[in-house]
Parts: structure tokens; C-alpha cells; sequence
């Protein structure tokens, strides 16, 4: 079926309720055509999603999923693949679980640079919640928790990655669905951890980071005028995410000599089937205890 | 003059105390003798003593006792520490070059061995505690070259340069001994003892609960290991690193629990056998995803190796405290299964039980261990860990063809499908025709998130039937001791069987006769009622402070129990317990009332 | 007639039914009616659909019933959903512009209204709610201008263009009313029905449960707030977050619920009276840190705001599902005090003594509110939170003078000091010779490190005798209502309290008395064994599945119980409980057995 | 007695159990010192400790302190300075605590900026649970849980802190008491969250990260003859801290510009005397719900 799938195929019949004109509707579509470019099959295919609206995407999806707790998405789509490295495994979820509850899974799971994607909807708010402020919200951004704003500087998403030995680290904007479905889909390509960091508005919460506002600030790697952008370069990736005057779209960085977790530790068997007895060697490790 | 020997060796952390008494363990197993180890003591002082005792006989042995045979004292503190349990004609082997004056009580015999001085002899200081068990060997006629195999075992990947210092190292103290004190038996005669560590023909293995686990984890098929370092449960993670890559599986080590469990339950979606073990503090952060787990009705066994608690307590004390967490903890309402070996042998089945639990029944099943039973090495006849009759059940996983039989109208794989015993079919990644999303919200037949009030109860309803089902279909019998007809009943869980047993031993030397029911299976569990009730007096004996199977069984069979309770971070020892439980016997306790504080500290 | 009138706004998810509700909620207690709401409801559709239920009288309410008298549907759905609560006679006012077609039954009374059109008359389609506001007070012959002053209060800082739009559109609405049915009251008495909203003098206060327990801490003089947002708890953060700063305090959003607890844990170590909320997913990952604060004996309130588990469940619909974690959860073994408010109004009284209980003892205090007393709005006479009668107490904290009191032989501070009531002295950090460390190892008295197994015990046995001490000190009665020599005694927690006074309400008319104890103190509890006895029957209601509290009162009393137990996430409704109650007493449901299913789910 | 307090002061009368050796000795004495310097008095100081070996030092120094769960050290001591602005909190903690199950806590705590010391003893090992790799051991370092090594990178703290926002960077070794000391001391002076890493070996369990290796590898950035160190450009600070070819000692970066936490939020007062009853006009709060 792979060659012939497309990215409906990755649609389930569930009608998302996100509020109209959310952006994870595009960060989906994105997703989804991604997915199928690169060959997917819904049945090999798995979605670990994080709690909060964007964490309602494995709902709208068609494949093998798991809405996990929040936070905790990342652990979870590391287990499926190594213990399944037949499968595509996919993961997504919001800036909230991803980069607060979710902050330590996220530099360790880089760290390990397991061969999976993983997609943050990134709308600097808690939408679920309706209204908090998130460690991507500006210092100044006023609500329901911060009347005058978090006062702290923002997390960079991508300047963590990049210290936690990313080898993958994107960024893209959920309205630009065709660059975003291209980069998640060499995330996907990527050999280890391919991170995207994707804008995803919310509009009903966040009335300064808007569609309007992202599609007015981004710069696009390949369309900077000023550097051809070098993503195997690691010094160039570091000066652009930490510019402190501008965002980009695109692949920041990428390590072409990427060894994700799996290779370096010896796993490639599908650990699902088992012997219907004890190993057949198991009396060794009896043996062991004379 | 009993036939057991009580050895012990202690000395300050980092004198390589534990290290030192496995090898002697080892030996006495390779000799055909039976052991039975224990590392936690009473210490009456803050902090840095360690010790490490042996219980040793030609029949079986599975429980310590307060009394020393021999013992190693690398420091004057292990004198004091261990003074109670010394008797006249007790042998304390001390080195007397060292700046302290061993101040062995009168009636005790003292063995100055040059320990460092002939270490170095050998080959290096480093060595002296192997001198101390040359000498040791020496003092109860034990062949040095039962003692040589264990060496080979400690050290053989060190080189034959080590293994045969240390040899040396031994063969020296043994001389020393030997030289010294020639009529060392004559002595300990005096007070009726004679020290001799006979050999059998018989074939020992020797293995701690920890490493029982990992054995039962690794026979049962499991593939994936995720953890995070804590003691008393590390030995299981390091047993299975390096072993379990054989089969194509592997460990990763996370970067805390939530990961650890989070981890296990993605590679058991995958379709992996999955476990994580750990010990109280990670038991309370993996709380959230153990609901998680069972409400996605996904297969993981999670070990908890108790230690004393609250909180971080004392991490390398024995405890039985975690029991309420493991049958209540966690927010909302949630099928379990709480499974608890009461031996090292048990360790290995109820694992493997506990995995095929999992898959029948698609829930998270506690496996809970106590820190004596899991740093407990104890002997075993090989067979005990039968690896022939190990079998792998799956339960409900359907293949490709079979999905077709679970799809509704439109199509659509029903992974929680409303059955008659609860249990609904499990397709793997994979599986043509198997996707589902599966979420921890409550969700309808198809793992869509739904608010409506039938599918929600029905989804309950559906969750806790696995429960009803798996009490008819399985066995959860109790282990039963003693005689039937006695008018005590004692009960216990985890690794107080073997105290208890030996001290129905003793009890009946006393003429005390009791029945005597050990409880694996914690949730679901046996009906104790028809005990209780035939019983005259039933007494709950448990390492913690609170009485928290009491409260269980009380609530079960809706009468009070009597209780012995211990919480000083020490295990039961055979013969305090026997005293307790005369003591109820003979009335010298009242029955606990409701509320009140009569739990009785058994130290 | 019945005096009270039940109304409704459904619509969806976004529609802004809530706010919406809130202000004809806000318009009825200004018009000095009681008011008593809802937020949840049974949905038998998958997601989406939203609804606010209002119960109004000049008597007091606390409960909701399943009838609707007026009912603003935005949706044809929300028709569908709340049909079986229509009765002849009832007024659904839909909007006829609208795409759908209001299917209403034959004898409910249609009234159309074009919201959509009048908003936009008003200044803005936005506004279609207020028109139909202003419809439904037209139809119950409710006075505009206590709508004029809810909707200041709602608006009145978006500035007074927009209040005066919404008085218009208000207007509008009613108008419309007036004009097209002239006949309305004719038309609903043709059925028995004429609905009237009679003004009183009357002054109430009208809010929830969150808002209670918020103001509660800043009466109680908490000054440090940390939490991460979850539904139904968020409210009490968001609540404090502009008004704790007032009294020098702060409220600090957290990165997630171990880092909160902490937070409010360090905070509490500095002295300030602290605090944490959240709901069961946090409860779980605060489980390992309650630990610590128990054994380092820090005074600290951890509220838990309960929904509908078990995992992320149904994060908005209503559960008591937590009690089991909250009296057992965490390893080992942890005195704690478990305080369950079962009004709005106790949410605000709990909260001050759950404080005062901290650091009187030196404890975390669990307060427990369920989802469906947290969002529910109820009016109240301001006197309910007598501000003047908020006393503080901080127990035995003691300054650079008393320090010396409690000092060694060496002159160390003893924080820890075994004393007969088992409180030990407090000094915050500042205090001159009091500094200590503590720690969530087991400590002596000074709070250093111990394995020695006299202390090891003796400080168990402190902190659990603070819960004797607390016992006999403190009044831990339960509220009574009903007839002492009822045959049927009636035992719940929690918001059903009110449900199951309207119930007896029901009952009396039906011949049926009762007598009913609400339980607020879970733990330590006031002992209900002479309350069971004198029963011939005794009923547990509550809103969870497997009856926690039934399990922990049969333990209490060694007797079975029976129970109502309701899980679909919607909170009892009084004429239910009423049927449900008298069920038990006609004998129609057998009492339930150990172990068996005989749960009864009451829906 | 402020004028008057030596290290001594700071020095508890329970002896360490640590291995004779063990670089905890000289990070704690660097530690007394530094905050003796700083006329700090143990009455209104507050050490929060981690757990491992490295937590066990709340225990040896004389001062309020707490010994919390492992993990979550940070958070508590944040609790407290917010509580308690007139106290001076020091945070200390392992590697394994701070930068693996802590990781979340330190990217959030580095961002809030609380003004505490953050002093992180990087053994590279954990210690007390007998010697499992560490999120900041070597890729290839044999551990009893990684005989072939972890094959994962290394956390790099200095850059996780940089990325997260760090006003105040700096690295020390213990063996250096003087230099560690004199840093520590600028960490409890800087407005801010002061985070310092200390080497601090492990003679049990590390026998690559020792004494000999740091004392011959690492480079104080005063006394690096390329560049004059200025810690508050941050693009130097980057590059040393990214710098994949050394190690450094000394203040990485200091944001001179660093408003802490407490100052944003205008906090100041002790919250921990309260009035006797209800505040005065409490009776407004019930107002509010007319
Ligand atoms: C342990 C726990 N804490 C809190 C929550 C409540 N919660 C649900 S989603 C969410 C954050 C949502 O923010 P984000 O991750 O940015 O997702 P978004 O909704 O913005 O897509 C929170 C705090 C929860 N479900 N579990
Ligand atoms: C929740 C929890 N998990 C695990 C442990 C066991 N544990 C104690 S210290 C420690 C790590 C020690 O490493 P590190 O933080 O580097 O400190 P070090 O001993 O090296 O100084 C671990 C895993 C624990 N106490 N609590
Ligand atoms: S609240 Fe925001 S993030 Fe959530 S669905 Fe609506 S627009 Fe999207
Ligand atoms: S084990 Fe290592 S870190 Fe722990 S005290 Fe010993 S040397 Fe120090
Ligand atoms: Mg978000
Ligand atoms: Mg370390």
C-alpha cells in the first residue's frame, strides 16, 4: 500500500474540535503529507501525542496512537521505536507539555537522538487550559496568570536542542503548510532525532503571537539574502538561533555524521515476538549463579 | 550444639563488606551447603557501619537469627554493634595491628589475625578481608578449596595473577589460625560448640531476589528494561544489562522514573514485553502513568523493591511499607494487580506469572519485593528455576487476519470492545487493518475520547470485569503452613515467610502449634474468612509500622486481627518472632482496638 | 407550582456559556434570589456540547434537579441533550434565524427569538447571548435592571460603550418577548406553570467553590501560591494571582506539579503559610514530595480539586475518586490530615482551619474538593465569611529567646524534639540558634541522618502520636442532619451534601425519614460506630465507582454497608438520590457483599 | 556576628562520610568560605541539598537547611528566597540530580533568576547509588550500566544554562579552593541566579574524570592566553561555552544588566509574619461577590 498512500490516508474520521482557524490544523495537514511522502503506512505508523489541544492531533490522525499523559510524550515514543524499529514513530505536542512539564524528556530524548520526529505546536500559550502563559511566551505577554506578563525571558526551543547535542533542529510555521510538510518530512528522513519547532497560533488565547505577526518576522534559512545557510554547519546554526533580532524557518542545523540510539546500541529486532517458552539457552543463566 | 552456623563479617562502609561475605557465601555453596544471607542490622549508631551475615546448614535455611557464631570484626564498632548476639565460645576474628584493642567479652573467644600484615604478604592490603576468611575457614575445618572456587568466580576476570594472590591470601590466614591457635576447638568446646562446616554432595545456586527477578523477567520473554537507578532495585537493572541483549533486547537507563515508566509502557504498545523496577520514591512519580497504563489496558510489570520509608528514609533499610500505595495509589479508580514473592524463588516465578498476567489481562501488575528478599542471597536447588517449564502466554493479540473479527460497522479496529470478560483484543503496530489511538481520557470501544455517560460506565464496568474475571479463572492461593487445626493463624507477606517458618520450628519445641498462611497474591487476593474464622486468634505479622495488611484482612473478613508489627529497618529474625507470636499466644497482649495505638514494636 | 425555577443555557464548546450563565446567576443574587448552579451534565453525544444550569428561589438551594423550566438553547443539540428534563410547559427559547430548526416537544413552549439579529440591532452579533438573557427575564417577569448591574459588573471594564450595548441587546431581547408572545404566561399556566422571579431585600454573595477556598488563604494569611494550571483547579491560581500580591504575597505558575509543591514546600520551610492546588494527575506527581514534607514536618496545604479519573479521564465532568490516594498514597508510611469541605461555604472555613491544622501540627494537609463544588456558583449571606472571626494560629513556633528552651547538651536545636504530644518546636530561618537541617531521611532529633533503630522508632511514633494529639484536641465532628431515630442512616462527603438534604426534603413528602451524617473530615475522622448500630440500614453515597469511603467506614465500624455510587462524571441530582434512597429502603437492592459487584451506579 | 564569621561557622559538627578523597570535601570548603566572605551568618542562611553524596553536604554545614527529595532542589530553594528575601539561599546538588531527573527544574530555575546560588557538584558518576554513567558522563565511559559506555553525549550544563536564559555562568574545580571559592563568592553576589558547575571528582567510581585529568586539561579563562575573557559578551561566553576543544574555569557570563525574579515581581517583604487574624480589609474579598 506505501507507494499509493497519500496524506488522507493518515486522516481518521474524527472531526477535530479545535476552534476554527487554529493553527494546528496546518501543523496536521503538514503531518500528515509528510508522512505520506516519505512512504508511511498508517498500519507501520505510530503517533505519541502530548496532552493539550495540540496533543488532540493523535485523535485526528489514522494510525497507531497513544494520547499519553502530559509532559511525557517523549519517553513514550522512545520506547515504541526502540522496541519497534520497524515502525515509523512519530511525536507531538504542545510548547506547554513539550518545553515546561515536559523540559527534562526533552534535553534527554535529544541527548539520546533516537530516530523519531517530534513536532511541537508551538502557540507560546497554554490553549487547553485556556489562557496561561507558556515558557515560550514573551515576557511582556499578559494573562490570566501574568496580568503583566511572565517576566521571564522565553525558552528558545531551538538554543535547547542545540546544547542538549541535537542533531535535527528546525523550525517552521504552520500556515506555510508546503515548507512545513518539507521540513517535518526531512525530520522524518533525518537519521536520529528530528526536531521541528513549529508556529502554530492559537486564536482565541494569543491575540501578539498571530498569523499576521509570524508571517510578517519569519525568515525563511533559504531566503536570507545575507548567508547561504549551511545546516551541517554547526557555528552558523548557533549564531541564527541565538539572533536575538530574528526567527527562521527552516533547518537550522543537521548533523550528516548522525548516529541515532539504536545504531550505536545494536537494536534492529522487532522486540514484539518471543519465544512461546523460556530462551532456549535460559539454563545458562541459571547456571551463572553456582 | 546446633547444626547452623551464624557467620557474619562487618566493618564501615567501603571496607568492601558485602563484596567479601558473597565470596564466602559462594563457597559455603559450592561446599553443598545451604545459605542464607542477610545485610540489614540493627545499628544502635549513626551512620557508616555495615554488616553482612550468613546463616548457613546442610539443611535448608531461610531466615537469620539473633545469635553469632563467627564473626569478622574489621573494626571494634562490629563488636559493639553485634555484642547481643554474641554467646560464650562465639570466635571473633579481629586484627589485632590495628590501632584498636578488641574488647571481646570474656566468654567470647578472640582470634587476633594479622590481617593487613599478611594481606600484604600475599600481595596487597587490599586483600585482608580474604585473609579474614582463610582465617575463618580455618576456624570451622571449611576445605580452602571450595573457597578457592569462589575466589575464581570473584576475581577471574581480573586475571589469574589476583585470583591466585588471593588465594594466597586465604591459604595464609587459614595458616595463621591453624599456627596460633592450635587448639581453637578445644576452646570453643569448653562452651559446647565445635565449628565445623561440613560438605555435601549437593549443587547449589546462589542468587538474591533482585537477580531472581531478572532471571524471571528475561525466561519470561522480556525485551525491555527502562529505569532509573535507586536502591534496592538497581540489581535488577544491572543484572538484566548485558543479559538481556542476548535476546535482541535491551536497557536503557532513564533520565528518572516518569521517563523509566513512560518508556516501558511505549516499548509494551510496541508489543514488547516491558518492565521498570524501583523502590518507594519512584513508585509515587511513576502514580500518574500507572493509571495511564491502565486505562490504555496496556500490559506492564512494574517492580517496587521496598525500602523503609516515608519519603527517602533509610534507602538500604528493610521495610514493608509501600503496600496501601500499591492497592490504593493513584488518583481515580484503577484495576491493578499487586503480585509479592515471599522467597528468592518466588521472586523468579511470580515474575514470569506477572508478565503473562500483564498480556491476559492488558493491565499494569505491581510486582512488589521487599529489600531483604531482594539483597537476600540465598541457596536454591538448580531446579527450582525450571526453565523448561516456563510457559508464554500472549492472551488476546490478533493478526492480521484476525482483526477482521473486531472491526464495527464502519470498518474501524475496536481495541476496547465491550466483552464479556473484559478482556479485548490487542493488535500490534503493524497489524493491517489494527490502528487505534489510545488514550488515558475516557474513551469508547474504538479509544475515541467521549464524554457520554454509558460508554464511560460501561468502560469501567468493562476495565474492572478483567479484575472479576481473573479471580475465577486463576489460582490466588495462599501458601499454607502448619497445622489446620491450630488456634493460631499467623499471616504475613513478602519475605516474612521464612522467619515465620522458622519459628513455628521453634514455637513447636515450645509446644505452640500454628497455622500459618503467606500471602503472594495481594490483589486480587484469597478470602481469608473460613481462616479467621476457624482460628482462635489470628495474628498479622509485618515490617512496618502502621499494619497495613491487617487493615486489608480486618476490612476483608470484618473482624480485628492481632498485629506484629516491626519498623526499625531489621527484618523478623526467627526467634524474635517466635517470642512474639508466644506472647500472643499466651495472652500477654490484647487484640488491637479500632483506632488505637496497640501496634506492637517487635524489637 | 413549585417556587423554585430551574433554567439553562446549552450550547457549544466556545459559544461562551459559561460567562453567559454566570451573569443571569450574578442578576438573580443581586435581585436578592438564592442561586445554586451547575456545569455539568450528563452529554450522550460525543463532545463538544456545553451547558450552565441554574436553580433559583427566595429559599435557599444546594442541590440541582432534573427539570428545566426555561432553557436557552443556542444549538438544536442542546435540545437533544436536555429533552428527557422538559416538561409540558417548560419555555425553550431558541433562535428561528438560525440554520436548525427547534425540534421542541409538542407541549414545551417555543419561544423565537432572533439573537443573532437584536445583537447586531444592539451593536454586535457577539451580544446573542444577552438578548436571549434579556428574553428569558422578559419570560419570568424578572426586574432588567439587576441584569443591567450583572452585566456592569461582567463588562463594566471594557468600558461603558460595551455595557451599555449589552443592556441593550438585553433590552431587546425582552422586548421581543413581550411583543411577540404577549400570551406567554397564559400559555405555560395552560400546563400549571407561571414563572416569576420575585425580587427579596436580600444581599447575597454569590460564588464557587475555587473562589471559597481562594479567599479562604488569604484570610488564613497564605502569602505563597505555586501551582501549574489544570481544570477544575486553575480557578484558585487564577483567583489569588492580583490579590495575594496585595497582602505582600506572590503566586508563582510553575513549570509543572513536583516543581510547585516544592516551590510551596520551600516557601513553608521560609515560614510563610504556603499552599499548592491542583487535581489528580498532579496529586500522583506530588505523592513522593508529601513524603518529605510529612517527615521534615513542614506545615502545608495541597489542595486537590477532584474530576473524573482514573488517568486524564474526563477532566470536566465531576469524580470523588481520590480519596484512597489521598488517605494512602505515597510509599511508606505518612501522618496526614484529610479535610473534604462539602459546601461553597466550608470550601472558605476548611480552608482557614486546614492552615491553622498545618502548623499546629507541623503537617501537609490534604483539602479535598470535588469538581462540582469547585464550579459551582452559590449564593450565600455575605455573613457566611466572617472575616472578624478568622483566627490564626501558628503553633510552636518560637524565637531567639525560646530558642534556648529546646536546645541539647551542646546547645543544638532540636526540631525534632520527642515531646509527650509529639510537636516539636519550629524555628524559622532568622531565628538566632535555631538553625537545623531537615531532611526526608529518618533523622533524630536534631534532624541529622539516622539507621539507629531506638530513634528510627521513636520518631515514627512522634509523628504519629501528632495525629492522637490532633485527635483529642481538635473537633473532628461531622455535620448531622435528619431524624436521629430515622431507620435509614444516610453517610456521604463532599458536594452531595446538599443533594442528599434535598433528597430528604423529597422523602419527608413521601413518608420517608432519614437520618444523614456528611462527613468533611476524612482523616483524622470522627468514629460513626454508634451511628451505624443505632441504623437498621446505613448508605453510602458518593461519586465514584468502588465506594472508597463505604470501604473506609466499613473497616471503622466491622460492618457492611450499602451504597449509591455514581461514576459518569455527573454529580447527584436530588430527585435521583431521593429514588435511589428509597430503593434501599423498600429492600429492592440487597445489600453488597465483600468483594462483590454490587455497586449500584446510580444514573 | 555578620563582621565576624569565618568558614568555620558554616561548618556543622557531623563528620562527612564521604570516601577519604572525594572533591565534595573541597567544594563544600570553597562554599563555607564563600559565603563567610560575602558576611553571610549561618542564622540567615539556607542551604538546600539534592540527593546523592554531593546532597549529603546540607548535613555537614551549619546553617537552616533542608535535604529534600531527589531532584527537586532547586524549586525548593526558589520557594524559599521567594518566601524569604532576607535570607541567603544556596542551592547544592549532584549532576545526576541537577542536570538528569532535575533537568526541568534547572532550565526553568535559570530562567526565573531567582536571586540564589546554584552550586552543582559534577562528579560525572552517580555516587551514592554506586556508579551508574550520569547525564554528563563520557560517551564511552564504563559504567556498571553502561560496560560499553553510554553513547549518548554529554550534557553540557553551561551550555543547557546559556540557552535557558543564564544571567550568571561559571565553572570551577574543587581542587582549585581558592579559585572555587572566589567564584562561588561572585555567584551569592550577583543579582540573579548564580550557577556555578564544580568538578568535583569521584575517587570511588570516576577513574577517567580525576584530579590529573582536570588539573591537566582544564583552562582558566583568566589566565587564557588568546582571549581577554569579558563575561559579559555574550558571544565570547558562547563560543568558550560551545567550544567542543576545552574545558574552562572561571565566570563564563555575567548579564550585568541581570534583574532578578523577586525584583520583577516587586517582591521584598518576609513573608513569614503575618497578622493575627484576617488582613484589614479582608472584608473587600467578600465584597467582590456581591
Ligand atoms: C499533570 C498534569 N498537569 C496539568 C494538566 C493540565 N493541562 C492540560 S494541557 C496543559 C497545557 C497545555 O499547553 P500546551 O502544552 O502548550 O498545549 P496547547 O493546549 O497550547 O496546544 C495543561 C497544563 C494535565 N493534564 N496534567
Ligand atoms: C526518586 C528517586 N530516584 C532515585 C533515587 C536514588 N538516587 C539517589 S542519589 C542518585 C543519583 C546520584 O547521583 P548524583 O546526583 O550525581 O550525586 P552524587 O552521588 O554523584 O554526588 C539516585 C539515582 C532517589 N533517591 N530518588
Ligand atoms: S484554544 Fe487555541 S490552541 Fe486550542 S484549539 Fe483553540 S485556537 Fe487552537
Ligand atoms: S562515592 Fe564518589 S562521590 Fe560519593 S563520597 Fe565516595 S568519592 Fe565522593
Ligand atoms: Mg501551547
Ligand atoms: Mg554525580
Amino acid at each position: 500500500m506505501s507507494s499509493e498512500t497519500t496524506f488522507v490516508d493518515f486522516k481518521s474520521d474524527t472531526q477535530p474540535t479545535w476552534c476554527p482557524g487554529c493553527g494546528d490544523f496546518g501543523t496536521m495537514n503538514g503531518m500528515m503529507k509528510a508522512l505520506a511522502n516519505t512512504g508511511n503506512d498508517p498500519d507501520d505508523t505510530f503517533i505519541v501525542a502530548g496532552i493539550g489541544c495540540s496533543g488532540k492531533i493523535g485523535t485526528y490522525m489514522h494510525s497507531y496512537a497513544l494520547h499519553g499523559v502530559h509532559g511525557r510524550a517523549l519517553p513514550v515514543g522512545t520506547g515504541v521505536k526502540l522496541a519497534r524499529p520497524d515502525v515509523e514513530v512519530m511525536v507531538a505536542g504542545g510548547d506547554g507539555d513539550g518545553y515546561s512539564i515536559g523540559a527534562g524528556h526533552f534535553v534527554h530524548a535529544v541527548r539520546r537522538n533516537v530516530d523519531l520526529s517530534y513536532v511541537v505546536m508551538d502557540n507560546r500559550i497554554y490553549g487547553l487550559t485556556k489562557g496561561q502563559f507558556s515558557p515560550t511566551s514573551r515576557e511582556d505577554f499578559e494573562t490570566a496568570t501574568s496580568p503583566a506578563g511572565p517576566k521571564q525571558p522565553p525558552v528558545n526551543p531551538l538554543a535547547l536542542a542545540l546544547a542538549a547535542g541535537g542533531t535535527f533542529i528546525a523550525q517552521t510555521f504552520s500556515s506555510d503548510v508546503q515548507r512545513h510538510a518539507e521540513i517535518v518530512q526531512q525530520a522524518i528522513e533525518h537519521d536520529g532525532f528530528g526536531f521541528v519547532n513549529v508556529f502554530s497560533p492559537c486564536v482565541t488565547f494569543n491575540d501578539v503571537d498571530t498569523y499576521e505577526y509570524f508571517r510578517g518576522s519569519l525568515v525563511d534559512v533559504n531566503e536570507d539574502d545575507e548567508v547561504d545557510h549551511d545546516p551541517a554547519d554547526f557555528d552558523q546554526a548557533t549564531e541564527r538561533i541565538l539572533d536575538p533580532d530574528h526567527e527562521y524557518q527552516g533547518v537550522l542545523y543537521q548533523d550528516p555524521d548522525s548516529v541515532p540510539y539504536g545504531d550505536s546500541h545494536g537494536l534492529g529486532e522487532d522486540m514484539s515476538s518471543i519465544p512461546e517458552g523460556a530462551p532456549e539457552d535460559a539454563t545458562d543463566l541459571v547456571r551463572e549463579f553456582y | 550444639m546446633p547444626e547452623d552456623l551464624n557467620w557474619a563479617i562487618g566493618g564501615e562502609a567501603g571496607d568492601g563488606i558485602a563484596s567479601t561475605g558473597k565470596i564466602f557465601a559462594q563457597a559455603l555453596s559450592r561446599a553443598g551447603r545451604h545459605v542464607f544471607t542477610s545485610k540489614e542490622f540493627a545499628s544502635r549508631i549513626r551512620g557508616g557501619y555495615t554488616a553482612y551475615k550468613i546463616r548457613t546448614d546442610v539443611e535448608r535455611v531461610q531466615s537469620v537469627v539473633d545469635r553469632l557464631d563467627v564473626l569478622i570484626a574489621l573494626t571494634q564498632r562490629t563488636v559493639d554493634e553485634n555484642v547481643d548476639e554474641l554467646h560464650p565460645g562465639s570466635v571473633v576474628i579481629y586484627d589485632g595491628e590495628r590501632s584498636w584493642e578488641a574488647e571481646v567479652p570474656g566468654d567470647v573467644v578472640g582470634v587476633d589475625v594479622p590481617l593487613k600484615h599478611l594481606a600484604e604478604q600475599a600481595g596487597g592490603a587490599i586483600m585482608r578481608n580474604v585473609v579474614a576468611l582463610g582465617a575463618a575457614a580455618a576456624i570451622a575445618d571449611f576445605p580452602l578449596d571450595c573457597l578457592d572456587e569462589a575466589l575464581r568466580k570473584r576475581f577471574g576476570d581480573k586475571g589469574e595473577q589476583i585470583v591466585d594472590g588471593n588465594r594466597e591470601a586465604a591459604r595464609l590466614g587459614a595458616e595463621h589460625v591453624r599456627e596460633a591457635y592450635p587448639d581453637l576447638n578445644g576452646r570453643t568446646a569448653e562452651y559446647g560448640h565445635e565449628y565445623r562446616l561440613e560438605r555435601t554432595d549437593a549443587d547449589y545456586v546462589l542468587l538474591n531476589g533482585d537477580e531472581a527477578v531478572g532471571m524471571g523477567a528475561l525466561a519470561a520473554g522480556c525485551r525491555f528494561y527502562a529505569g532509573y537507578p535507586i536502591t534496592p532495585a538497581t540489581d535488577v537493572m544491572e543484572y538484566l544489562k548485558g543479559r538481556i541483549e542476548r535476546y535482541g533486547g535491551t536497557v536503557v537507563q532513564a533520565e528518572d522514573e516518569l521517563s523509566a515508566v513512560n518508556l516501558a509502557l511505549g516499548a509494551a504498545r510496541g508489543g514488547a514485553r516491558a518492565m521498570t523496577a524501583t523502590s518507594g520514591p519512584g513508585i509515587d512519580l511513576m502514580a500518574e502513568t500507572f493509571g495511564l497504563v491502565a486505562t490504555s489496558e496496556t500490559p506492564l510489570v512494574i517492580a517496587d523493591v521496598m525500602r523503609s520509608g516515608p519519603s527517602t528514609g533509610m534507602p538500604t533499610k528493610q521495610e514493608q511499607g509501600d503496600l496501601d500505595m500499591l492497592l490504593y495509589g493513584g488518583h481515580g479508580e484503577v484495576p491493578r494487580f499487586v503480585l509479592a514473592p515471599t522467597t528468592v524463588g518466588e521472586c523468579f516465578h511470580k515474575t514470569v506469572e506477572a508478565f503473562n498476567l500483564a498480556e491476559r489481562y492488558q493491565t499494569p501488575v505491581y510486582l512488589v519485593a521487599d529489600l531483604s528478599l531482594a539483597v537476600t542471597e540465598r541457596t536454591y536447588e538448580p531446579g527450582e528455576f525450571d526453565m523448561g517449564a516456563v510457559e508464554i502466554e500472549r492472551g488476546k493479540i490478533v493478526d492480521d487476519d484476525e482483526v477482521g473479527e473486531w472491526l464495527d460497522g464502519q470498518g474501524r479496529f475496536r481495541p476496547h470492545a465491550d466483552t464479556e470478560d473484559g478482556v479485548s483484543p490487542r493488535a500490534l503496530p503493524g497489524t493491517v487493518g489494527g490502528t487505534h489511538m489510545s488514550t488515558g481520557l475516557e474513551h469508547d470501544e474504538l479509544g475515541r475520547r467521549t464524554e457520554d455517560t454509558d460508554v464511560r460506565v460501561r468502560q469501567v464496568d468493562k476495565r474492572d470485569r478483567k479484575v472479576d474475571t481473573a479471580r475465577e479463572r486463576e489460582d490466588w492461593s495462599p501458601r499454607e503452613f502448619g497445622d489446620v487445626d491450630a488456634e493460631t493463624l499467623v499471616v504475613s507477606w513478602g519475605s516474612n515467610e521464612g522467619a515465620v517458618l522458622e519459628a513455628m520450628n521453634l514455637l513447636e519445641e515450645r509446644g505452640v502449634d500454628v497455622r500459618f498462611v503467606s500471602v503472594p497474591y495481594l490483589f486480587p487476593r484469597a478470602d481469608l474468612s473460613e481462616h479467621v474464622e476457624a482460628a482462635e486468634r489470628t495474628v498479622v505479622v509485618e515490617c512496618n509500622a502502621t499494619g497495613q495488611f491487617a487493615d486489608v484482612l480486618e476490612h476483608d473478613v470484618l473482624q480485628r486481627v492481632e498485629r506484629i508489627n516491626k519498623y526499625t529497618g531489621v527484618r523478623f529474625e526467627a526467634d524474635e518472632l517466635a517470642e512474639e507470636i508466644a506472647a500472643r499466644v499466651d495472652g500477654e497482649h490484647e487484640p488491637d482496638t479500632v483506632g488505637g495505638s496497640g501496634e506492637v514494636q517487635a524489637e
